[in-house]
């Protein structure tokens, strides 16, 4: 026998992104490629930074609630409620309880809005043609025509107010919401039988990208990477803030954590917050939909810090906001991003495969640069 | 694994009931979901919001029933900071209750609608006219008093129950007002004669 | 080109033979050159109103009735842009690589059949010229992506030489069979034998197994989904033509579709009956019903193509190499052994039976074989 | 506030020298924090994330706060159990504002979740954490200089001004004399 021939290879260097097709806005990794496989990866962020959280301490509390809808403009809702529960945690505001049903609507809408579109970006970078983003897309509209009828706009809502919301929901938009409501599992059907079971989309996805569950508790993931990761943590559940200990649901946790298992419990998620839909539509009293004794002008908080956090489509949204004697601004703003944080395991993640699945992994993290960068 | 292949065939069946689907879809309920944009417009929502415009009563005289007082609060309250005032003064100084200079950028407004809800006089409002592209980037966008005021009637036709409600709480505040006023009329003494 | 040779001769009898065959041939290239890209800019647009309709979308509408005209604004929009060549590209390679993607397509377009008797050169060798022409065009996606001097279009390159590499072995032991049985060579000898009340080699066992194994070929060959990885819009922006603009990138899009359309027009001609079809024959109108079968079985499996290519998403390198050679390979010499059993077998309903038992037998153990390396079924918990 | 008091109890038994205060924040936050010096911080993460008891085991929220008048940068990390569901357990770490020492350990090597946002603290208020793995700047460009979250930190004159070749874009920056505008210009001659 002959000693093996050692072929002398060199590595190559690309820079996938910020200009790319599937980096999900202006996202940059740099890799070092052997072949087509990764051996190293550096994410490298901040081409959207634009200092939101200076821009907020700058101003009164209530002028950053149509920035936070700029943080992830997937779900602005999410965003706004997670801004107002922070701030009525720092100033002990009640809520009332239509207020509290209607933001669980609206947060679970655009859990619904924001997962079609997720699970429909990731299946178009498997190759699949933006057929399934378009069908997404299609449900997605729906919703979003929902969002304008009650809040005015379709993604920048800036609804929820401290203490409440901005607009109340009417005969007509309960409707409207019930009936996007009913068919959304039909959709979901649909979608299933279009992806699911494709053998080519589980040959790309299952065993790529695992994350253990050790790893991803220690990395702080949250949200349905973490829970496709097997760690079994929904906010909803463990803080029970607003309404939600008062809902019938579940949370679905996988085991492997690969992308398969993260596009697997996004489509679960929909099917539960359906149930959770249902059920707040069901139940939404009558009532008033603002707590009358917040006011929108020189709205002040005592001094102190506080954080609080809701569990948006990424992950753990959370902000940190710390107020001075004069109370009138922030004095610091913080948002704990889920994306940003999500992203910390991205090397971990794509080590030792393929260029091809680097943009899967990638799109099963599901990011959104406004909220990344902020 | 006798299933091997059913997923994929599975999905060439819905994107076949999609493709067919989408002919016999007049009603636009279930698919084609697009708006073939300059001949169609989606409906508009009555609570959809674009840009801000000046309310004034009079559709005749816009500036002299301008609601607006230039109290300048929605200037302040502006997160981007895109409203300018200027307050009208007559000769002696003296102010007027009205905005000389009210400029909104367009190209830094982000519609977030905080001015409308500051508003204590109910004259800011909300448009919902969303074609407002211009040749040009930077004096073109800024609309000045005389683009932004637009009459009652309109704001009554883009948002009639809005507009309705507004009309009769600001009526109420008249009539308050005007009894109040009435009140104070009646309870003033009558006045010392001059010595 | 011999038919029109022969009606010339016929027309024109005190002609000069070279004259006559002079005509004959610019009447045959002009015939290739006038049809085929008015195929593909018909194709481009079936391909965006099917896609559209897929995806429930209008497709495009706005350039003549249904959006008709679009490849012809394309073309327009195209050409007129600039061209722009890398810095330190290899500018010559670089402007070499579309020509030479789009001359192989056409080149095996000569042996296609188009109609009863219509085939431009009549070869004796004509799959195999086919066939060796049509694998040239890897050359070109080399070049380009060699020329371009960025990694993405180095990436696509690559790609693409090991993808058709892999994927030529089955798609010429896919064509074996068919020559096996009928023993020529010859496009038109292999149409001719397929005529018949369900004469068409795809009805036989081992033909719809050939015809299967050929299409995944040419749909890797053509570099279309589910097997577009030179190309992955979304892993590599878009591959070797990543540094292509204007009319060298049009050309890039036309070889592609060529090529396919060449690779398609060969699998109908041996495994769909070709031009065969209820009212082809010989005489002027026999001919163009003879024609419209051909095109309109060519339009068939572009269509099918399309429908894929808005339904599927794409296999990654590793397992699109492992499927030629783990699953299509194993499964083609198995054809040829099915194929020569059918063959030999003197009774046609045990060859039948014999043949069509092995592969079924084959295709079961082979997909548990690689199935099970890649998929398992899951179910998830619901935790309260 | 008992499981409050147990933690600093254990932490200072579990930790010799450890310098631990509860800061009690006004309510109606009412949320309770501990401020621990900067030499045993490490020390402390690492036992509430072992510590059966409290196991500490996802860091949430890492972010630090320039207290310009009282002189320091607080630096905050809210932490989360999983294992158990409870929390937060709010830890803070105070770090001079001077620039050379505005040091504080990395709690990367205990919590992984803390690699970004630690560097995004570094790279917003200039608070070194060593021992962090790969401490660079995250949003902002690497040839930044200052820390613009800092409280002291003055943004740029005209943050609109580009230099493009579109006619009113040059004019105006001619209109202001010159190519550079005085606010690029002090930091070119940085």
């Amino acid at each position: 026998m002959s000693a093996p021939v050692v072929i002398e290879t060199q590595t190559l260097e690309v820079s996938i992104g910020p200009q790319h097709p599937s980096t999900h806005g202006v996202f940059r990794m740099d890799v070092v490629l052997d072949g087509e496989v990764v051996v190293k990866l550096k994410p490298v962020m901040g081409y959207l930074h634009r200092n939101h959280e200076q821009l907020a301490e700058k101003m009164p509390w209530i002028a950053s609630m149509p920035y936070t809808d700029r943080l992830d403009y997937f779900c602005s809702m999410s965003n706004n409620w997670a801004y107002a529960l922070a701030v009525e945690k720092l100033a002990g505001i009640q809520v009332p309880e239509r207020a509290e049903y209607i933001r669980v609507i609206m947060a679970e809408l655009t859990r619904l809005q924001n997962h079609a579109a997720a699970v429909g970006f990731l299946l178009s970078d498997c190759g699949a043609w933006f057929t399934p983003v378009l069908y997404a897309f299609r449900e997605r509209e729906r919703i979003l025509d929902f969002f304008e009828a009650v809040s005015g706009s379709r993604m920048m809502c800036n609804y929820c107010r401290f203490g409440g919301v901005r607009v109340d929901l009417t005969e007509q938009t309960l409707a409207m919401a019930r009936g996007i409501v009913e068919r959304f599992p039909r959709f979901l059907d649909e979608f299933e039988k279009l992806m699911t079971e494709n053998e080519v989309l589980m040959a790309r996805t299952q065993r790529v990208g695992i994350l253990p569950k050790a790893l991803a508790i220690d990395a702080s993931i949250s949200g349905p990477m973490a829970r496709a990761s097997g760690v079994e943590y929904d906010i909803r559940k463990v803080d029970g803030y607003g309404v939600y200990p008062r809902f019938e649901f579940q949370v679905p946790v996988g085991e492997t954590g690969d992308v398969y298992d993260r596009y697997m419990i996004r489509i679960l998620e929909m099917r539960q917050a359906v149930k959770i839909l249902q059920q707040a539509l069901r139940d939404i009293p009558a009532g008033p939909f603002q707590n009358p004794a917040v006011k929108l002008r020189n709205f002040k908080i005592p001094a102190g810090d506080g954080y609080g956090r809701i569990e948006s489509p990424k992950g753990e949204l959370g902000f940190y906001l710390v107020a001075d004697a004069a109370g009138k601004n922030p004095y610091r703003y913080h948002v704990r991003p889920p994306s940003f944080i999500n992203l910390t395991i991205l090397e971990d993640m794509c080590l030792g495969h393929k260029v091809a699945d680097v943009v899967v992994i990638l799109g099963s993290v599901d990011i959104v640069l406004g909220e990344v960068d902020r | 694994m006798s299933a091997f292949g059913k997923g994929l065939l599975d999905g060439l069946r819905v994107t076949a009931v999609n493709f067919f689907g989408s002919y016999f879809d007049k009603g636009r309920k279930e698919r084609l979901f697009t708006y073939q944009y300059p001949e169609e417009r989606a409906p508009i929502p009555e609570n959809s919001r674009t840009f801000p415009f000046l309310v004034a009563d009079d559709p005749n005289d816009p500036v002299g029933t301008i609601r607006c007082t230039a109290c300048k609060i929605c200037e302040v309250e502006c997160p981007p900071k895109c409203i300018y005032i200027v307050m009208d003064r007559d000769e002696k100084g003296k102010p007027r209750q009205r905005p000389k200079v009210f400029d909104i950028d367009l190209s830094v407004c982000m519609q977030c609608g905080i001015c409308v809800e500051v508003c204590p006089f109910e004259s800011i409002k909300m448009d919902n006219d969303y074609e407002k592209a211009r040749y040009g980037r930077f004096n073109e966008l800024v609309e000045h008093l005389p683009d932004l005021l637009k009459p009652n009637a309109y704001y009554h036709r883009i948002k009639p129950t809005e507009a309705a409600a507004v009309d009769a709480k600001l009526k109420a505040e008249a009539e308050k007002k005007a009894a109040k006023a009435a009140a104070a009329a009646a309870a003033k003494p009558p006045p010392k004669p001059a010595v | 080109m011999e038919t029109v040779y022969k009606w010339l001769k016929n027309l024109a009898t005190g002609a000069p033979d070279w004259a006559l065959l002079g005509v004959a041939m610019l009447v045959a290239i002009g015939f290739l050159l006038a049809v085929f890209p008015g195929v593909f800019a018909f194709i481009t647009w079936a391909e965006r109103k099917g896609l559209g309709r897929i995806q429930n979308r209008m497709g495009p509408n706005r350039v003549g009735p249904v959006g008709l005209f679009q490849p012809i604004a394309d073309g327009l929009k195209i050409l007129t842009k600039e061209d722009i060549v890398p810095r330190r590209a290899d500018g010559f390679v670089h402007f070499l690589a579309p020509v030479v993607a789009v001359v192989p397509a056409l080149l095996a377009l000569v042996v296609v059949p188009v109609g009863a008797g219509l085939v431009a050169v009549n070869l004796n060798i004509g799959i195999l010229f086919a066939f060796a022409v049509s694998t040239a065009s890897v050359l070109a996606l080399f070049m380009a992506g060699w020329a371009s001097r960025n990694k993405f279009s180095l990436l696509g390159a690559m790609r693409a030489v090991a993808q058709v590499v892999s994927y030529e072995v089955p798609t010429v032991l896919s064509a074996v069979v068919v020559l096996m049985v009928v023993g020529s060579l010859s496009t038109l000898d292999i149409v001719e034998s397929q005529r018949g009340w369900f004469g068409w080699h795809v009805f036989k066992p081992w033909g719809a197994i050939g015809f299967f194994l050929f299409t995944c070929g040419a749909l890797a060959e053509a570099g279309r989904t589910p097997f577009d990885i030179p190309e992955a819009e979304s892993e590599i922006v878009a591959g070797y033509h990543t540094e292509y603009s204007g009319f060298k990138f049009a050309l890039f899009q036309m070889g592609e579709y060529l090529a396919s359309l060449a690779m398609m027009s060969i699998g109908v001609t041996m495994f769909l009956g070709g031009y065969l079809g209820p009212g082809s024959g010989p005489g002027v109108l026999g001919t163009l019903i003879s024609m419209g079968w051909f095109f309109a079985k060519l339009l068939a499996m572009i269509a099918v193509v399309i429908w894929i290519r808005g339904t599927w998403p794409r296999l990654r390198v590793d397992q699109l190499l492992a499927f030629a050679w783990r699953f299509l390979l194993p499964l083609s010499l198995i054809n040829i052994v099915a194929a020569g059993l059918w063959h030999f077998i003197p009774s046609k309903p045990v060859g039948w039976g014999v043949s069509a038992a092995l592969l079924a037998a084959s295709c079961w153990v082979l997909t548990r074989l690689n199935g099970r390396a890649y998929i398992e079924k899951r179910s998830y918990r619901l935790t309260s | 506030m008992e499981a409050i008091e147990k933690i600093k109890e254990i932490a200072l038994q579990a930790v010799p020298g450890l310098r631990i205060e509860i800061i009690n924040s006004t309510p109606p936050a009412a949320q309770p924090a501990f401020l621990v010096d900067r030499e045993h911080i490490v020390a402390v993460a690492r036992m509430l994330k072992t510590d059966p008891r409290w196991q500490m085991d996802f860091c949430s929220c890492v972010t630090a706060v320039d207290y310009l008048k009282e002189g320091y940068i607080e630096v905050v990390y809210h932490l989360y159990s999983v294992a158990l569901k409870h929390g937060p357990v709010v830890l803070k770490v105070r770090a001079p504002r001077d620039l050379a020492q505005c040091e504080v350990p990395s709690l990367t090597p205990v919590w992984r979740g803390c690699e970004f946002q630690e560097r995004e603290a570094y790279d917003l208020f200039g608070v070194r954490f060593t021992g962090h793995p790969d401490l660079r700047r995250i949003l902002m460009w690497d040839e930044f200089r200052d820390h613009p979250l800092r409280k002291d930190y003055v943004p740029p004159a005209d943050y609109e001004w580009e230099p493009t070749p579109h006619g009113e874009v040059l004019a105006r920056a001619k209109a202001q004399g010159g190519v550079i505008p005085p606010s690029a210009a002090a930091e070119v001659k940085k």
